[in-house]
């Protein structure tokens, strides 16, 4: 590959990265050398838009909304200040200590408020922000207080970075770097895992994401992107104060996120500018500068919630020329699954004794049953047996009281939906949880790419987008389009969930739920709402890949479908076993024909 | 003894702030679910407002406080209507857009507040100024009407909740909307009702608490944040939490002044948070609330 | 105007997306309990949703003693008499069984609050175990209880519609029984019954008529002791 | 494979930004050099000097009469023909309370904006984060900060105050306290920041000079509205303090003195603060109001001074033309806003616009009365030099500043000599020697 080649490579691959930066620039030199913005505008925008690349990763992309970065932010300045005041060390030290203070603040905290509701979220990082704020203003004889603390020099690499120039290019460079890497993780599968939670936690866990350590790395490495831009901010103005890292700025901060447009990361570029060029807009008139923004605020909360950039995106969108792809029809993609399995041992699945109370009530009262190899096994029974309550017992959504499931040898009953996934059961629901904040073809590389584990190491691999990655993001998206096509949805591929029919997405949940390759798959009501020519073609596929060797439990309504593909079907009544064997028997069944005709 | 009275009076000062403010916030939260930031921003114009009419226009202190509840009922339905601006009946709006929206409002307000007002802190009129001796302590009149503001508005609050059917309508609405709907309730106007309720309320305390905290554009958040303070530390689910939890930590907060080394900034803006965090880690359904 | 619920074309959907139910007519009369029966996903709830005015039509109208209420909200159809005990029970359950029933009444409330406490008093004698425990907190009864007070909650209305969805779900059997027997005196005192049920062989017992839905549209319809002996029925359930 | 992205297609190969792209750049880059052009002709205009003024925030209620104050002077000198026949141009920016945005304001002023001289920064609070920028610059900044011995010694080239009521002068007024009230114990309140508790220790010494003993200080954020904790805790001190001194810049001491009321202390008070508006005393009670001493330049109470002492031509001027432009009656900071601009007008008359030639001129060359009545001798303290001796007490009475007597006379009924003060400004780092 040419040089040429490689930078238009790169340019189309990245299009959005290098259009947004390009325009930026492009837009503010003639601002700037017209005096209409200045310097410091600038170079604070670069260093609010580190801290609102991180706000956005949290919200845009995992759907938390963190009061607390004002914290962190402080945290990261008052580090620099601090330490250089008090022990003359340097600037970028001080900023490395800050970085560190801030992982521990914030490993606590995240796992303090992550398993909060969303509003207790906002409330328990909002009191953290405060309770920073307050701390630098209390702690006056090490803080300076409410004098703040001043004197702290610009860093030097190499060269001094004591000019405008020099710092606004330092801290231009590093947005630059971060925004790369924060840009190339929300498009990886860290980025696809993140908004699948956002989209619906219990959904992402049973598809393998580690929601709990995805979230907290998550939340702290956003907080590290707040303390460097606290860094930064320090050593670019020389001085800290509380004031500073107020819930003002904390509003700007939102301010800049929303405005500019969650979820879309360049935003922030448009955002941090105008925001930080109020003051030189309005002038001496503050008090107008603080309604503009309430109901600047307002309006992008009621009129625009996605912002700007969001607004951009949608009608780049729509005008851009629907282009119409190679009609590559991949080959069909079932794995054999049995080669995959230890042979022996058998039954595969066993539930024993299982039972489960929600307050008073027992929904699920002592029910056994087994699944063997490859086998389909259906479950059915009417209306409030418990059958969807037992599928969340077995994928790990919810545990049981008492008895226990058995993959083999492994005990499930303790463990999370995720390392269930892991271990080979795949799982769709009742009514279909999509994630509705990725396109189709992205929720079926969520299956694909097995979720996401969550690691530090993990998320730096998809930040760096090392060769590795990008080899398995290729092969994961050539391995959905021959989902896809498997399932005559590739005309689908690029569409929201919202535009596809309500049917069809069970069918994407399906394969989705398949993509990740289980040998026991947990279908609940999969055919419920589809026409007769699709129930078909769902039979179909159920077929191939049992014959390719994957176990099926089954919850369906439809009797006539179960009866037809299942080889053996366990009823339940009142959250007990009253049947259980060929589909013949069951048909003949009097406690069957009883419990579902009265 | 007289120190040991003066800390408890302290807290009750404190604590008559907390619980005052508390109240608006637990009645807008308990039958709407929305955490309404824009509850301090109704304090802080109940405050103006009155101060304004009070001061400025001279009008008695009577006439004024009507206007001031006539003028904060609409504020609050105002506000309600534009929060559930984007919500349709079988979609509510999303905890994080509500808490963002009020959140909106509530700086909208505080830049309203600023032109009006200006940005000096002021001093809201006291209903009765000076102070008598009890026990040694020195306790200001004020205070043992922000005390008496409290508990009548508790108390009424439960009597609203508990024997009318506005009252049971708005507990219904919060366990469950569309049962409520399905009740003959019209889950509308109770959402708008619980607005007017709640920023009446809000304004009443903010009229009391100014006399002591003062009121400036930016009150407005640290007023809704001692209200949550109070709400998260009594407890959902009843009126009584944000008197029970605000009396609690005031008194707590102050019983810590007699400890050596502490100072008033500590105990002012620190302790407060950190208890906040404290209830978060450790029973985040508030002291009084039964764990579910 | 002898037709007391007349049901028009009802078209539902969620969203935008494509329709539950469709063209849906039938008409309940005083002294008449009509059953609905379908599988699971048929589109029933759906359909007493779409009555009861919590989920917008798309198309269709909804006529009640003559008035059309298809544009009307919740509470307004609620206040002619419109009453829908939802699927699940949906019990206010940090309230206590007494407040609940009084709630069932939120519709009557300027009237005396002797009135109430007398309709209380007939609930409790049609489910005594509600009497013991009406200082308990809903939320704390076991499912059967639960069934009950929300019944009782619904008669407390004094409904001239009421419209039952599933009051056998998850109960036992005998206790489904006593329910059962209670809409049946509903009917019998002239009050129209929809009953949306599962258990087709109870519902048809009881009910004067019946209609079958599967994907959204009515497959079946007529009298109760046809539909009893009809073999469709039992396909469509069970694919006897 | 990859996904077509509308981005992509303007972008990518064959995109209309790649065609169109190297003609759009050529007028793209003629457009900017046009334009920058077009305003570096305008170049040669006004005299700039950086008006940089705290609009917002705790200490916000100084900047609205130093904006006024320093705006009469400049309008003045304009209007008689400016300087050389350029007008002067005030660049007014905002610093928001906060001394990093301050700062970087500062650097603005200089490198962007090309001002000869900065007005401002007003507030200690502001300036001491930022009291580097000025001589990294190398533009002189006249600030009015209330406690300038907390600027470090080798900055004051570049920065001087044209404040009066400073923090050593306030602590005087205690002086006056012991002389008339006998006051024996003192309480203190205070923000708990350095410069309240460096006001603090200035407080602990003077009064120990002065025969008194500080017991107990008690502080706040400056941020707080709510000080009864701090005040109870002052009120229930045994023995009972006889004199309480209140420290705060901005609405705190205002708030402090308010609630003194309600934590139920009724001794005299000597406040300290700098702002000394109308806003400071509005909300305090007739009771309170009596009871309050401060030190103040000549020109607050100008009206109730014997008549022996309203002879200064300059403030009787400033005081007729402030009332003829602003329709109000001015105040202490309004003066301090006119001091602030006066030696820089002074000094581009004497030395043109150069910024070095102005820095050393007013630092070194110059000695000027302004309109708070005291003269500046710079080179006698450093760039700080007045007399605090020369100071007035006032006290309030129906809702104006009413002269009580003067610092002087105080203190010489005490027995504190010339000498002793002279002594204890070297002891706090006030004079350069």
């Amino acid at each position: 590959m040419t040089l040429s080649q490689a930078v238009a490579y790169l340019a189309r691959r990245n299009a959005r990265f290098f259009f947004a930066l390009l325009a930026y620039a492009f837009a503010i030199t003639p601002l700037y050398f017209l005096r209409v913005v200045h310097s410091d505008v600038i170079v604070t925008s670069a260093i609010f838009f580190v801290v609102v690349l991180g706000l956005d990763l949290l919200y845009g992309c995992a759907g938390m909304l963190s009061f607390g970065h004002i914290g962190f932010f402080a945290v990261g300045a008052y580090s620099v200040a601090v330490l250089f005041t008090r022990f003359a060390i340097s600037p970028l030290l001080g900023a490395l200590a800050g970085t560190l203070i801030t992982i521990a603040l914030s490993y606590a905290l995240g796992r303090v408020c992550l398993r909060l509701a969303p509003s207790y979220f906002m409330l328990g990082t909002l009191a953290f922000g405060i309770m920073t704020h307050s701390a630098i203003t209390v702690w006056y004889s090490v803080t300076g207080g409410d004098g703040g603390l001043g004197g702290i020099p610009r860093p030097i690499i190499g060269c001094s970075l004591d000019t405008d120039l020099t710092f606004g290019a330092f801290a231009a460079a590093c947005a630059i770097v971060l925004f790369w890497l924060t840009y190339s993780l929300s498009r990886s599968r860290i980025g696809r895992a993140l908004r699948a939670i956002r989209g619906d936690a219990v959904a992402a866990s049973c598809l393998g994401i580690h929601v709990d350590r995805l979230k907290t790395n998550t939340f702290v490495i956003s907080a590290c992107y707040a303390s460097f831009g606290g860094s930064l901010f320090a050593m670019y103005n020389g001085a800290v104060h509380p004031d500073s890292f107020s819930l003002g700025t904390l509003l700007d901060l939102l301010l800049m996120m929303f405005f500019g447009g969650e979820g879309t990361l360049w935003g922030g570029l448009l955002g941090t500018t105008i925001i930080r060029q109020l003051p030189d807009i309005f002038g001496g008139l503050h008090g107008g500068q603080v309604l503009f923004e309430g109901i600047f605020f307002c309006l992008v909360i009621f009129v625009l919630p996605r912002g700007i950039a969001g607004a951009v995106e949608d009608a780049v969108k729509r005008l851009a020329s629907p282009r119409t792809k190679a009609g590559v029809r991949a080959a069909s993609n079932i794995p054999p699954i049995a080669a995959r399995l230890q042979p022996e041992q058998a039954p595969l699945l066993q539930v024993e004794n299982v039972a489960r109370n929600f307050g008073g009530v027992r929904a699920i009262d002592g029910v056994s049953f087994a699944i063997h190899r490859g086998q389909i096994k259906g479950l059915i029974g009417p209306n409030g047996a418990g059958k969807s309550t037992l599928l969340n017992l077995i994928s790990g959504v919810l545990a049981p009281d008492d008895g226990c499931i058995l993959l083999y040898a492994t005990e499930l009953s303790r463990l999370r939906p995720d390392q269930i996934a892991k271990l080979g059961i795949q799982r769709t629901f009742q009514h279909e949880r999509l994630f509705p904040h990725l396109s189709i073809e992205e929720n079926i590389m969520v299956g694909e790419e097995h979720g996401a584990d969550g690691s530090l190491s993990e998320l730096l691999e998809c930040a760096l987008g090392s060769r590795r990655t990008l080899t398995a993001e290729r092969a994961a998206r050539a391995k959905t389009q021959a989902w896809l096509c498997d399932l005559q949805l590739e005309a689908y591929a690029g569409a929201t969930t919202e535009s596809v029919p309500q049917g069809l997405r069970k069918l994407v949940e399906l394969a989705r739920a398949c993509a990740a390759q289980p040998f026991l798959l947990l279908l609940d009501e999969s055919v419920a709402g589809l026409n007769d020519v699709e129930k078909q073609a769902v039979k179909g596929f159920i077929k191939k890949l049992h014959a390719a060797g994957l176990a099926f439990l089954i919850i369906e309504h439809d009797i006539d479908f179960v009866m037809e593909l299942c080889e053996e079907i366990c009823v339940i009544s009142f959250g007990r076993t009253i049947a259980d064997g060929p589909p013949a028997d069951i048909r003949k069944n009097d406690a069957v024909i009883a419990a579902y005709l009265g | 003894m007289p120190e040991f009275t003066q800390v408890i009076v302290a807290g009750l000062s404190q604590g008559a702030i907390y619980a005052l403010l508390g109240l608006g916030f637990s009645i807008v939260f308990l039958a709407t679910r929305i955490l309404n930031l824009a509850q301090g921003s109704f304090a802080l114009w109940g405050g103006f407002v009155f101060l304004s009419m009070v001061a400025g226009a001279k009008i008695p202190l009577a006439i004024s406080f009507v206007i001031m509840l006539i003028l904060s009922a609409a504020l609050g339905a105002l506000t309600q209507l534009i929060v559930s601006l984007r919500s349709k009946p079988w979609r509510p709006i999303s905890p994080d857009m509500a808490v963002l929206s009020t959140l909106a409002l509530l700086v909208f307000f505080e830049g309203a507040a600023f032109m009006i007002w200006g940005p000096d802190p002021q001093r809201g009129p006291a209903l009765e100024n000076g102070v008598f001796r009890l026990f040694g302590a020195i306790v200001p009149w004020q205070l043992v009407w922000m005390i008496v503001g409290a508990l009548i508005i508790a108390t009424g609050l439960q009597v609203f909740l508990r024997s009318t059917w506005s009252g049971r309508a708005m507990r219904a609405c919060a366990q469950n909307p569309m049962m409520s709907s399905l009740l003959g309730i019209n889950v509308r106007r109770i959402g708008v009702l619980a607005f007017a309720l709640g920023a009446m309320i809000g304004a009443t305390a903010g009229i009391l608490v100014s006399p002591i905290t003062w009121l400036d554009y930016q009150s407005g958040g640290t007023f809704a944040l001692n209200g949550i303070l109070a709400y998260l530390i009594g407890g959902e689910e009843d009126v009584a939490g944000p008197v029970v939890g605000g009396f609690l930590l005031g008194i707590v907060q102050s019983a810590l002044l007699l400890l050596p080394g502490t100072s008033g900034g500590l105990l002012e803006q620190v302790v407060p948070m950190l208890a906040l965090i404290i209830m978060l880690v450790f029973r985040p359904q508030g002291l009084l609330a039964r764990r579910i | 105007m002898q037709v007391f619920l007349q049901v028009d074309n009802l078209e539902v959907s969620y969203g935008t997306g494509a329709a539950v139910i469709r063209n849906i007519s039938f008409a309940v009369d005083r002294n008449e309990m009509l059953a609905v029966l379908g599988a699971n996903g048929a589109g029933k709830s759906t359909l007493l949703r779409a009555i009861s005015g919590i989920l917008p039509l798309k198309a269709g109208r909804i006529l009640l003693d003559g008035a059309d209420v298809s544009r009307w909200s919740p509470n307004k159809r609620v206040e002619l008499g419109l009453i829908h005990v939802p699927e699940g029970r949906q019990m206010l359950g940090g309230l206590t069984v007494a407040e609940n029933l009084l709630l069932g009444a939120y519709t009557r409330r300027r009237e005396r609050r002797s009135a109430l406490e007398e309709t209380a008093d007939e609930i409790y004698q049609l489910f005594p175990i509600l009497k013991e425990r009406r200082q308990q907190l809903a939320g704390s009864l076991s499912g059967g209880q639960q069934q009950m007070l929300a019944l009782g909650r619904a008669l407390m209305a004094k409904p001239r519609v009421l419209m039952c969805d599933e009051p056998s779900l998850g109960v036992a059997p005998k206790i489904t029984d006593e329910i059962f027997a209670v809409i049946g005196a509903m009917r019998d005192r002239g009050i129209p019954v929809l009953l949306v049920e599962q258990n087709a062989k109870k519902a048809l017992a009881l009910a004067d008529r019946g209609i079958i839905i599967k994907r959204g549209e009515i497959i079946l319809a007529g009298p109760a002791s046809e539909l009893r002996v009809n073999r469709n029925l039992s396909a469509s359930y069970l694919g006897v | 494979m990859e996904r077509g992205s509308g981005f992509a297609s303007v972008f990518g190969h064959g995109g209309w930004l790649r065609r169109a792209g190297p003609v759009a750049l050529a007028f793209y880059a003629l457009a900017i050099w046009a334009a920058v052009g077009w305003t570096g002709a305008l170049a040669e205009g006004p005299i700039k000097v950086g008006l940089l003024l705290t609009y917002i925030g705790p200490t916000s209620i100084f900047a609205r009469y130093e904006d006024k104050g320093a705006r009469l002077l400049i309008d003045e000198t304009n209007k008689s023909g400016g300087i050389g026949g350029r007008k002067i141009e005030l660049v007014n920016y905002d610093t928001e309370g906060k001394p990093d945005r301050a700062g970087t304001l500062y650097r603005r002023l200089a490198q962007e904006d090309n001002v000869a001289a900065v007005i401002g920064p007003d507030s200690i609070f502001v300036l001491l984060g930022m009291s580097d920028i000025p001589s990294e610059v190398k533009v002189i900044s006249v600030s009015s900060p209330g406690l300038y011995e907390l600027v470090a010694p080798q900055k004051r080239r570049y920065i001087v105050s044209a404040q009066v009521a400073t923090t050593f002068a306030g602590t005087l007024v205690l002086a006056y306290v012991k002389d008339k009230f006998h006051a024996k114990r003192l309480g203190m309140i205070t923000t708990s920041d350095v410069i309240g508790q460096t006001i603090a220790s200035t407080v602990g010494k003077m009064a120990a000079a002065f025969g008194m003993e500080l017991v107990d200080v008690a502080s706040q954020p400056a941020s707080d509205r709510d000080l009864l904790p701090s005040l109870h805790k002052l009120a229930t001190l045994q023995p009972k303090i006889d004199a309480l001194y209140v420290f705060g810049s901005g609405p705190f001491a205002n708030i402090a003195m308010n609630q003194s009321e309600l934590a139920g202390i009724d001794v005299p008070i000597a406040y300290n603060g700098g702002n000394v508006i109308p806003e400071l005393i509005k909300d305090l009670s007739p009771e309170t109001a009596k009871r309050t001493f401060l030190a103040v330049a000549r020109s607050t109470v100008w009206s109730t001074l014997p008549a022996a002492d309203r002879q200064d031509p300059t403030i009787a001027n400033f005081l007729k033309d402030y009332r003829a432009k602003f329709g109000e009656e001015p105040t202490l900071p309004s003066a301090v806003g006119y001091d602030m601009a006066l030696p820089i007008v002074d000094a581009l008359k004497n030395v043109g616009t150069d910024r070095e030639k102005l820095t050393e001129y007013i630092h070194d060359k110059q000695r000027i009365s302004g309109a708070q009545g005291i003269e500046f001798k710079r080179t006698w303290a450093d760039g700080y030099g007045s007399d605090p001796a020369e100071l007035a007490v006032a006290s309030v009475s129906d809702g104006q500043f009413v002269f009580r007597g003067f610092l002087k006379d105080s203190l010489r009924n005490i027995g504190f000599t010339k000498e002793d003060m002279l002594n204890k400004m070297r002891e706090l780092k006030l004079v350069a020697e």
